[in-house]
Formats: C-alpha cells, structure tokens, sequence
C-alpha cells in the first residue's frame, strides 16, 4: 500500500541497512565460531534442537491464544499468560493428589488426561469470566483502554493465585512411565520432550481442523472479517467472541500441563515470560494467522534453546544462557521492524490505540 | 507547459495497474477535473501528485520543478495542497486548530521558543490565530472555531477541510469529491465556492467529481479515467459528445437510456 | 397490513442523529426503492431495520412482531436478509464457505445444497469459482456472491444496499435483472440507490430521503417525472 | 422492565447479588487478606481492618441490594438488603465450616486455623458462626437503612463511616503529620497529648473515632448545602478582591509545598519523593502517548539509561571488573550528559521504529526495554556495568555546599524537576510543535499532508519523553545512591503509562492526580505489601470499566469517550 513512502530518507533507510547487515554479520560469524569450537558434540546439539521443539510446542500452543483473540478482536490480550497459569497452576493439585495416591503410576494415561481437563477448565473458566467482566464492556473504547484492562487483570490473576496457591513453587510430579528416554530413529530422546511435542501438535491440528471445517469455526473466521456483516448472516458475535476466547483457553490449559512435565514446576509467576514469548511467536508466525502461530512457536523455541550456545558462545559471551529472553526478544524487535507481517504474513493493526 | 505535468505516470500494486500511463498538463488557474468511475484510479493518480504514492514510471514536474518521489511533506511546502474523498479532519482538534495545523508551512517558530514563549514566537503565534479565524470567515464559519471538527455538521466539515488545505498558502488545490454526500442547494454552494477560489485566489484547482452537473459547470479541462488509463481529454463539450465516452461506460440496456453525464455518475 | 412497516423511526450514531423519524411500509411481493444522497440515511435505514443499528424511537414491524425485541442475529430467522453496502463478501472465505454462512442460520442440510445449486443456476460465475477465495473475485462477482449469500438465507424480505455501487454501467444492467428475477420467485425487495433512474425503472413503488426524512414518496412512474426529484437525482 | 421490579418481590436477584457477594468474601478470605488485616486495628480493641473488610463488604451489598430493589417501598429494599447480606454471610460461614473437614488447607494456603478464627471470634464453630451471619444480617441491614435515608443524612453517615476507616488505617502517618505541625510551632508536647485524644496504641481510641465520624458528617453537610452559595457568593465579590483571594491560596499553597518535607515527616517525604520522581517521568510519557499517539511500553529503557549514565559517572567505588577509577563527577556535571545519553538513545531508538504504528510500536519499544533489563542484569555487560551487583557509592547532589541527604531534602530538588517538566510540557502542548504531535496522533498520513516532518517531530516526542525520563532516572540513582538492574524492570513502564491513564491521557494536572493514585496510595499502603499488586490489578480493571477516561481528563478526550452522551454545543452533527 504505502511503498512510496520513506522512499527518499536515505539516512533512515541507510541506518536500518546497516543495523540489518550488522546482526547478520554477527549472526553468521557467531555461529561459525560456535560450531568450530568444538565445545559441544553432535548429540548436545540435537538434544538442544529436540528441546527447542517441545518447547516450541507450547509456546505454539500458547501462541494460539493471543492470535485468536487478536485474529478477531484486534486487541492483545496481555492476560493470556495468567490464563495459562492458572489452569497449569490449578491441576498441580489434582496431579500432586493422583501422584501420592499412586493412580498416577498406577493409570498414567487416564490421570494425565484427567489433569489435563482440569487444567483447561480453569483456564476456560478464567478466560470466560476475563472476557465479561474486564473485555465486553469496552468494546468500542479507544484502543489503549482494553489494553490497560488486561494489564490490570493480569496482575490481578497473579496475586490473586499467590493468594489462593501460595507463593512457593510446586515441584509438578512426572509419572514413572515418562522418565527415562525412547530411542527415535537411532537417538536417544528424553520421553517427556517427545510427548509434550506430540501433544503439542496434535493439539494444533485439532485446532486447525476446528476452525477451518466445522461450522462454529468458519463463523469465527466470518467474525473476525466484518462484525456487522456477521451479524446480518445471523451470526451471534458476542457468542462467537467468547467461544474463541474458550479456544485459545483450552489451548493454554493444555499447554500448562505440558509445561508442568516438561519444566517440572509451577508458581503464580509461571506465565509471565512463556507469556510475552509466546506473543512473540504469535508475531513471529504473523498475528491471527493460525499456522503462523504455530511454525513461529517451534521456530522461537528450537532458536532459543540453540542460539544461546551457538551464537552468543561463538560470539565470546560469558555465561550465554542468561540472554536467551534478548534473543527472543531481539527477534520480535528484528522481525517487526524488518518484517512486520511475519513468516506467514498477516499484519497487526496499524490503528492507533 | 502549465504548472503543473505528468508524463507517463504509472502505478501499480502488485499485479493491479491502478494508474496506467497517465499524462496530463495542467494550465495555472484553470479548474481541472478527473472523472471516471469508482476503481478507475483517480484516487491514485492524487496521491501520486501528492507523494504519498510514488509512481514506478513517469514524471511529476509541477512549476518546473522534478516532484516525483519527493515526501508528501515538502511537496505541501512547494505549493500543492489537499482534501480528501471521505474527510479526514483531525476530528479530536478544534476547527480553529485544525487550520493551525494547515498553516504548517508558513510557521517558522521552534520548540524552543515555545517553551520560552519568545516574543517571536508569540507574535507568530498571534498572527496564526488571526489568519485561522480569518480563514474560518473565508468558508463561511464565523463563530465555529472552538468546536472540535468531529462534531460539525457535515457541510462544515468539508468546508473547514478546505479552509485547512487553503491554510498552507498552496499554489495548486487537489479537491477529491468535494460535493460527495451533500444535498443539490449544498452542492451549488460549493460549485460557486471553488470558482471563487480559483478567480479570486488565483489558485489552480484539480477536481475528482461525480456529479456531472458540478464537472461540466464549472470546468475548463476534463480527463477521463478508465482501468487506470486515460481514454479522453477535453472540454466539458468535447466530453459530452465523445463516442469513446459513452460507449465506454453506458452499456445497452435500461442504462443507456439516460444521458451521458447522468452515466458517469454512477 | 404491511410485511415491513417503520413509524417514526430515530436512530442515532453515537450523538449523531441518523434518522428523524423515518416512516415508510413495503408490501408482501413489491420492489421499493428508496434513493437519496449520500449521506441522507439510506443505509442507516436498512441497518435499523436489520437491527446492526438500534433506534431509540419508534417502531419497526415485520409481518405484525415489533423487531426492537431481536438481537440483529435472530432479525434473520424471520426472513429478513440483507446485501450490505460494499457487498461485505468474506474475503478470506471461499465462495463455498460464503454461501454457507448465508444458510449460518439453517439447519436443513439437503436443502442448503439445494439452494447452493439454486444460487449457482442464477450466477454461473459463482459455479466455476465456488473454491476460490472470494477476495480474488471481480466487483461483479463480489456483487453476485453477496446477493447469493443473502439468498441462502431464504428471506422472505431482502434489504439490498446499493447494488450497482462502483460497478460498470453494463454490470448494473445485469444485476438490475438480477433483483427483478428475484423478486418475481416472490421474495420482496427493499432496494437502496444512489443510481436513482435506474432503481426507478425495476421498482413498484419510492421513497426519497434527504437528511434522514422521508420527504416524498409516490409508485415509481410519478417519481420518475416529479419535478423535485428530476432535479435532484435525475440531472435534469 | 423497571416497572415490575418496583412492584414484584425479586427474590432471584436478591440472592443472586448475595451470591456475588458471597464469592468475594470467600476469595478475600482465601486470598489471605481476612486473617492478616486482622491483626490490624482501626478503632483500638474494637474493630479490626479484617473485620471491617469482611462487614464492609456486607453492608455494600446489603446497600446495593436495597438500591435495586427499593425504588417504591423502603421496606421491600430493607428486606432485600437482609436477604442478601444472609445469602453472602451464610457462603461465607460454609466456607469456615468447611475447612477443616475438607482439609481445604492442603490446596489454599490461607483457609488457615487462624482464619477460622477470627471469623468464629474466638468463640466455637457454632455460636462463632451464628455471630458471624447474625453481625452479617446488622450490617447488611444497616447498609440497606443507609439507602433508604434521603441524601443529605445518607451521604454525611457515609463519609464519617469512610473517614473513620481511612483516618483509623493511617493512624500513624497523621498523628505523625499532627506533632509535626505542632513541632513547627514548637510545641512538641502539646502535639503529642492532642494526638492521643484521638489515637490509641493502634489505631483510633473509642472517643476518636467518634469525634472524627461527627465531625466528618458535619463538614460533608455543610459543604453540600453551603458551596454553592459559597461560589455564587465569592462570584458577587469585586473583581479585586476575587484577584487577591486567589492570590493569597496561592500563596498559601505554595507556602505549604515549601514547609510540606517538614509538615509531613521523613517517611511520608520519602514516598512524596517517588510520586514526583514518577510524575516527572509521567510528563514525558504523556508527551510520548498522550500528545504525539506513540504507544511506548519500553519506557523505563531510558530511565535505566540516565540512572546508569548518573552512576558511572559519578560514583566513588565502581566496581573493581570496570577496571575504570571512574571520573566521579559530581551529581550536576554528570547531570547533563545522563540527560543527554537518554535523549540520544531515545533517538537511536526511535530511528527503527519511526514507520511503525499502534500495536507494532508498543511491541518494539516493550521489546527494548527487556533487552535492555536482562543486558544490564548480564554477566556480559557485567565488567561495564556491575551486572546484577549494580554500581555503588553515587554520590548525593550537593546544592551551594549543602548536601541533599535525605528524602525531605531532595524533596525540593524532585519538585523543582517535576515543576519544570510540567511547564515544558504546558508550554509545548499549546504551540506549533504541540498541534504538529496531536496532528499526528489523529491522523498520520493527513499530518503529513498538512507539511509535518514525521521522522522530525516523531523524534522530537521521543527525545523529550527520553529527556524527562533520563533526568528522573538520574535523580533516582542519585536518591538511592546505589542502582540495580532489577529497579528497572518492566513494572515501571506499565506503572508510568497506567498513571497517565488512569490521570487521564494527555492531561497534565491528571499525570499529578494518577502518580499520587497508582504511586502514593500503595507506598502508604506499604503494610499490605502482600496485596498492593492484587488491588493495584483491581483498581486499574475497575477504573477502566467505570472512568476509562482518566480521573482527570484532558477536555478533549473526555468528549471523545464519552461520545455518545449528548452533546451540549448545541449546533446540528453531520451524518455519518
């Protein structure tokens, strides 16, 4: 659209030019060192790559979320990271419960399941009651106002499970039948990274399925083009609306209980950072663009689980692995400057607050 | 050659040629008008005079100077001045602010004679003001500077969005639709008013128009647009009676029994 | 009595008063028109009437019941379907999936796809290109698949916004033919233009709204040759 | 739909409110704030703030519950009131019966035995919740009484009843403040003996509380019938004497900001301190968002940058890996180039982003102002910057060889900051540069179109956002006296573009009224640390909901919000 502008502005353009071939240079020359090294084997580095996919997976999972919302409400729901939380956060307690009662061993496959349900019907809950009370009424309102609201409703959700919960950290329990590693294709690979990554996408193509074939998900798609017109189709908008939140809620349930097998862990403060990385990868893959979340999710998660050792090391860095959220974010920053549409190209919305 | 030149201008969106070698010579203080149907690329053509496009071919040269891929900032400043289709008026700023802004290139004061309030700079800011309400007068306004645009009356508001684009003292005025949406007394109004802007602001005038009663009225030269290309040129008279106008958008049925001006209209 | 009958309606945008107490009726089976500029309340008034836009007074009544009651999504369950200005197609739908957002409200399977194919044999373009996502369509097909779509709702009433709007005259004609087809399987039609003549020609009866009124209204014939309305809309 | 709720009995709604209310309870209790405000005192061995909390709530709903049920009659509205505060109680008295027998404890940490017991009194399960739900039915009923009352007696026993919370919450910062106005008169002693007619050990004494609810429903009377008549009166005065009256509040204001450090003690002079601090960086934020439409969420970035730049420069014992004696300058010289260290990285910053709008723009600068936390908090910046260490020994400014030590000193020099950024920002607001930033923010393209350099002035609002912001910085590392790189996380960018919002975007008295809001409420609230967060999240939902146009709106902006009320202007609105 705008491709005349700017045009003549040599000494912008010229510094964005030189700030790209800058970080290529640095990218490139990072990684040969890191490689040559020799600090690390072969193995380390696929086991880094098969960590960097689970989790990528989840921050895919996470990722669903904020573009569902944004694909159909052109608002960043700053709370998604609390929505994850909380389910995540919830079912420590039917997992930790399952675990000393040995049905966790006992029936893996059931108890995780049942986890899993847990996990998601607090983060749907939360994501419902979020929408009326802190979303709906501010439909409309200028753009900085929804905004502040799920500022605000985010720190509210942290505190208020630090209150409910506690604040100390759970130590999420891990069925026996999870410890210990399967041999794929001649490598040996932990099993919890194999199974929250297959979780993790077969979640995705479900997602995917939904929303591309079913009728409830070709009238969120409707929705998110033209409220108005929706409606005149006979489309109930605000129904629609929540049913997405409760989507991409589910979503974030699921991908709690996979954090809690993967990281081991959970606290109140748990959705913070998965959160912005997650909205990351949402940008990464190209906002409200669905398979754009989900090759942004991988691609951040195998990039920052990699990038650290091979890049930053290469680069002489100490201590590498303290900047793996300034590659994260470096790539947001890089990516929206250099290709605001994503890998899959679809663009935020360039309306102003 | 007039004031203003375009040779040859293209412009295209991916595969879409929306302006397709477009020429046009604009004589100083002639009323020129673009009509064609919705689509055709008139918009287009504006933005690239303006700068907010740059076209990938041709030449823009207006008062002898090359304007082609220049800022649309300092492209105002060298005399060429807008409105546009659906108005966009700083709707949360006052009239009297909106005209402020206009003046823009006349301004010199900077940011730090405002936080010293300079005696320069107030005087600037003084003669600013009154030039404003004197504008505001000019259109017909008196007594609605402090109203935010947003909330006036719709012919109010496509006047006080010429009253801005006068603000910045242009040589060449580019009016897009200018009567859209207003009732015929409103859009009389608004025929005399352009001419006055022509004949006693000696300001050149380049109209987008659908109403063939306001085209033919009031203009010197007429460029017809179809699918981006141009296919005519001439006086309101050579239009009326050109065959490849009217062949071009009247078709056979019950809409050819219409006139042709009633046809371009849409 | 009247299928659509509006009285004294007022609708506002935020402060802004659209409609000032608009009165107008549509019979079972007529085409009516209703022309003004832009501006004047045309589409406003469809918007009422389909409930996207709330009016604070007055009344609206399809076929005896009080609309004010219905969210605008369930105003399509009584057989009111509208084509929205600018056509409104989903552009990242297919044409497929466009027409099935149509039917959004149905649930009778087989006779949807009946319908499709019925939607198909009026606009054969739409056949060819029923996979297509529908962004990538002309003006005129666009044009084809809103009509459509609002057709798979089977309405009793169609609200058409401006049908010819940025279309080339020889399009206009077709789609013009279009609506009288349309209305001759009996469904009734409220029709919207700015292109005054030509709305005139298909229609039974007109009403012409200037600044949110009524200010006249007659069959299309007197309308044709009222002098006001000559003047105004007409060029002469 | 009014018309039946006067006439019909709604039991539905009733319960429903009380169930509302029964949900918050029982989440107040859990979240733990019951049982800590207990132990709190507001009238001395009387009324605790977690009792208070608890009943506070129940008399809301039983006042709520009458309000929507008892337009016709006060006796349906009393009674519904009643229903409703049983209903709450009742859940509220499962919930502490509950407990034990479920081991509720195992999963919420605070359904704890001290819980239990301060709901039950200290009495048994059962009388103790008996007393509960029948303290409950009196203070529901007493809200739904409140309501029926006309306005005058109604809104004068509701502020002596909030005067008295508040009054009782704060015992110790006002009796503070009283024998420190009493000191400034030299009269210590007698400060002391005045204050303990109103406060007890904790909290306030039977005969305080009294005095202060009296005298609060007094004055709010009185203020309510008589300032109207007060500001017509004061209109009918000569101009001259209007002139001098407003002359001398003015004087008398100014006279109080100077005497305010000694007025209100050093620990109420530290927290004015941060509300200014904030304020300063406010205004720039607010010429950033609120003037120009450049959403910043990175904001803190330059904040960092001018508190390191003050430390770096000026500190006595930079850390050894520096390898740098360090220039120590003092807190003036180094002043300038902390400012303008901020000013050029605003710059740098803006450069990249200068084709960016809206969403991509709060993303970006979000994403900077990360970078630039987990960079300085890095063992790789560590031998220039101190890692997570930080940089010690900053030096206090020092003003004609008077050192500014503690917080009622800098107090002048933060004020004097804040008063200048509030003058720059006035001043730039109602010139060409301000309408060119206001230009912008509506319209970008047309901006553009009217003649305005974008890359100019985009930057121009950056650099002077960056400027204040790298001052406040500077003056907070010199405050301090030592810095840390977790002072710099994102809280305060959302904390700084949150008072401007809830103060009300683009206006400045509303940047003063939002840092005191958002800044000054939770420091004086620093006792219920545990909570600041929790009611900060709170507050900023329900501002939103309620007055999403600021406490203190600019003119504009609250037309704009509020759009769809009438309009008083008067003149005919174009169609859309």
């Amino acid at each position: 659209m705008r491709s005349g502008r700017f045009k003549n502005l040599s000494i912008v353009d010229s510094l964005l030019w030189l700030f790209r071939v800058g970080i290529i240079v640095l990218v490139i020359w990072g990684s040969y060192k890191g490689l040559t090294s020799g600090k690390y084997t072969a193995e380390v580095w696929r086991d880094f790559f098969i960590f960097g996919l689970a989790q990528g997976g989840i921050y895919a999972l996470i990722a669903l979320g904020y573009t569902l919302v944004y694909g159909i409400l052109f608002m960043i729901n700053f709370a998604h990271g609390e929505v994850f939380m909380s389910g995540a956060f919830t079912a420590y307690f039917v997992a930790d419960a399952f675990d000393k009662s040995g049905f966790l061993n006992s029936n893996p496959i059931a108890a995780l399941s049942i986890v899993m349900l847990v996990s998601m019907a607090m983060s749907i809950t939360i994501a419902a009651l979020l929408e009326r009370i802190a979303y709906r009424p501010l439909r409309g309102a200028p753009r900085l106002v929804p905004l502040i609201t799920a500022i605000g409703a985010s720190y509210f959700l942290q505190y208020a499970f630090r209150g409910l919960y506690g604040s100390g950290k759970k130590v999420y329990p891990e069925p026996a039948i999870l410890s210990g590693k399967w041999i794929i294709l001649g490598a040996p690979v932990l099993k919890t990274q194999v199974v929250v990554f297959v979780t993790a996408v077969a979640m995705m193509f479900i997602l995917y399925y939904f929303v591309q074939k079913t009728k409830t998900g070709k009238a969120m798609r409707a929705v998110a083009e033209n409220k108005d017109v929706a409606r005149l189709m006979g489309i109930d908008v605000d129904q629609v609306i929540v049913t997405t939140f409760v989507v991409g809620a589910a979503m974030a349930g699921v991908a709690g209980v996979l954090y809690g097998l993967l990281f081991k862990q959970v606290d109140f403060i748990m959705g913070f950072i998965p959160g912005i990385k997650a909205f990351t990868a949402a940008v990464l893959g190209g906002i409200g663009n669905i398979p754009g979340a989900m090759v942004g999710g991988l691609v951040l998660g195998v990039i920052e689980s990699v990038g650290p050792s091979l890049v930053l090391e290469g680069l002489g860095i100490p201590a590498a692995y303290q900047l793996k959220d300034v590659i994260a974010f470096t790539m947001l920053v890089l990516i929206l400057i250099f290709r605001p549409q994503g890998i899959l190209g679809q663009t935020l919305s360039e309306k102003k607050m | 050659m007039g004031i203003l030149t375009a040779k040859n201008v293209s412009k295209r969106f991916g595969g879409l040629v929306a302006v397709n070698n477009v020429s046009v010579d604009i004589d100083e203080k002639t009323i020129f008008a673009v009509i064609g149907p919705n689509g055709a690329g008139k918009t287009t053509f504006f933005n690239c005079l303006t700068g907010f496009y740059t076209p990938e071919e041709g030449e823009i040269i207006f008062q002898g100077e090359d304007i082609k891929g220049i800022p649309t900032d300092q492209i105002t400043r060298q005399g060429i001045s807008r409105t546009y289709q659906n108005i966009r008026l700083f709707s949360n700023m006052t009239a009297i602010e909106n005209i402020l802004v206009g003046q823009e290139p006349q301004l010199k004061s900077s940011w730090i004679g405002a936080i010293f309030a300079s005696p320069g700079t107030r005087r600037e800011e003084e003669e600013a003001h009154q030039e404003a309400r004197r504008l505001l007068r000019f259109v017909g306004m008196r007594g609605f500077g402090d109203y935010l645009a947003k909330n006036l009356p719709y012919g109010a508001q496509r006047r006080l969005e010429i009253a801005r684009a006068l603000a910045s003292k242009p040589t060449m005025l580019l009016l897009d639709e200018p009567t859209a949406g207003m009732n015929p007394n409103e859009t009389a109004e608004m025929t005399d008013f352009i001419q006055h802007i022509r004949d006693d602001l000696g300001i050149t005038v380049l109209l987008i128009e659908h109403d063939m009663r306001v085209v033919m009225g009031i203009s010197d030269w007429i460029t017809v647009l179809d699918y981006g290309a141009k296919i005519a040129e001439g006086t309101p008279e050579d239009i009326r009676n050109n065959p490849k106008v009217i062949e071009a958008y009247l078709g056979t049925g019950a809409a050819g029994q219409v006139d042709s001006a009633e046809q371009i209209a849409e | 009595m009247a299928m659509l009958e509006l009285e004294n309606v007022h609708s506002y945008y935020g402060n802004i008063h659209a409609l000032k107490g608009i009165s107008l009726t549509v019979e079972q089976g007529e085409i009516v028109t209703l022309i003004g500029a832009n501006g004047a309340g045309k589409s406003s008034t469809l918007r009422t009437i389909s409930g996207i836009l709330r009016h604070r007074a007055g009344s609206v009544t399809f076929e005896g019941q009080d609309l004010s009651q219905y969210p605008a999504h369930k105003i399509v369950n009584l057989g009111i379907s509208q084509v929205p200005e600018g056509r409104g197609v989903f552009a990242q739908l297919t044409v497929m999936e466009n027409l099935e957002m149509g039917a959004f409200v149905r649930t009778d399977k087989k006779e949807i796809n009946d319908d499709i194919d019925h939607v198909f044999s009026l606009f054969p373009r739409l056949k060819e290109r029923q996979n297509q996502v529908s962004g990538t369509l002309s003006g005129g097909e666009q044009q084809m698949l809103a009509t459509g779509r609002a057709l798979m709702a089977r309405p009793k009433l169609l609200l058409m916004d401006e049908p010819s709007m940025g279309l080339a005259p020889i399009l206009v004609d077709s789609i013009f033919e279009t609506i009288v087809n349309i209305n001759k399987e009996g469904t009734t039609i409220l029709l919207v233009e700015q292109n005054a003549l030509m709305a005139l020609q298909i229609a039974h009866r007109g009403y012409v709204i200037q600044t949110g009124e009524i200010v006249l209204t007659d069959n299309a014939e007197s309308l044709k040759s009222n002098k006001m309305v000559r003047e105004a809309y007409l060029g002469h | 739909m009014k018309q039946q709720a006067d006439t019909n009995f709604n039991l539905k709604e009733m319960i429903q409110l009380g169930a509302t209310g029964g949900v918050i309870l029982i989440l107040l209790s859990l979240f733990g704030m019951v049982e800590s405000f207990v132990e709190r005192d507001i009238i001395y061995k009387s009324l605790s703030l977690g009792i208070a909390l608890v009943f506070g709530v129940i008399f809301i709903f039983g006042y709520l519950s009458a309000k929507r049920n008892g337009n016709a009659k006060s006796s349906v509205g009393i009674a519904a009131g009643l229903i409703t505060g049983l209903v709450a109680s009742a859940m509220l008295a499962i919930l502490v019966y509950a407990i034990e027998p479920l081991t509720l404890r195992a999963v919420f940490v605070n359904a704890s035995p001290a819980l239990i017991e301060a709901l039950t009194f200290g009495q048994e399960m059962i009388p103790g919740l008996m007393t509960l739900v029948g303290l409950s039915a009196v203070a529901s009923l007493l809200g739904a009484i409140i309501f029926t009352l006309p306005p005058v007696p109604r809104s004068a026993i509701l502020v002596g009843i909030i005067m008295v919370i508040t009054v009782g919450t704060l015992e110790e910062l006002i009796s503070d403040v009283i024998v420190n106005i009493f000191k400034l008169f030299d009269a210590k002693k007698a400060g002391k003996s005045f204050a303990g007619i109103f406060f007890a050990k904790e909290g306030l004494s039977l005969q305080g509380s009294v005095i202060t609810f009296v005298s609060a429903a007094v004055i709010s009377t009185l203020w309510k019938l008589r300032s109207q008549k007060m500001k017509t009166s004061f209109n009918k005065l000569p101009p001259a004497t209007q002139k001098s009256a407003k002359i001398s509040t003015l004087v008398i204001l100014s006279l109080i900001t100077i005497f305010m450090p000694q007025i209100i003690g050093s620990y109420l002079s530290e927290i004015l301190v941060i509300v200014a601090i904030y304020t300063l960086m406010g205004f720039g934020l607010n010429i950033v968002v609120g003037f120009a439409g450049l959403l910043d969420l990175g904001y803190v970035a330059f904040f960092a940058i001018g508190a390191y730049t003050m430390g770096l420069l000026t500190s006595i014992q930079l850390p050894q890996t520096t390898g740098l004696t360090g220039v120590q300058m003092t807190f003036w010289t180094a002043l300038p180039f902390a400012v303008g260290a901020s000013v050029l990285w605003g710059i740098l910053l803006g450069v990249p982003v200068l084709r960016m709008r809206g969403d991509y723009l709060a993303i970006v600068t979000l994403g900077f102002g990360e970078i630039i936390r987990v960079l300085a908090l890095s063992n790789f910046l560590q031998p220039l910057i101190g890692g997570a260490q930080g940089i010690l020994g900053i030096p206090k400014p020092i003003v004609f060889g008077f050192e500014l030590k503690t917080s009622q000193e800098l107090y002048y020099l933060v004020i004097i900051a804040a008063a200048l950024a509030a003058f720059i920002s006035w001043r730039l607001r109602d010139s060409r540069t301000g309408r060119s930033w206001m230009a912008m923010r509506e319209d970008e393209d047309v901006a553009e179109a009217m003649g305005i350099n974008l890359i100019k002035t985009k930057l121009l609002a950056f650099a002077t956002g960056a400027a204040l912001s790298g001052l406040a910085g500077a003056i907070f590392a010199a405050k301090l006296g030592s810095i840390y790189p977790h002072s710099f996380n994102l809280l305060i960018s959302i904390n700084v573009l949150s008072l401007i919002i809830v103060g009300g975007i683009g206006s400045l008295p509303g940047v003063v009224v939002g840092a005191f809001v958002l800044v000054g409420l939770p420091e004086l609230l620093r006792e219920f640390s545990e909570y600041r967060m929790l009611i900060f999240g709170a507050l900023l939902v329900t501002m939103m909901l309620v007055k999403p146009e600021g406490i203190w709106p600019a003119a504009v902006q609250k037309r704009e919000l509020h759009g769809h009320e009438e309009d008083e202007s008067g003149i005919e609105p174009a169609p859309a």
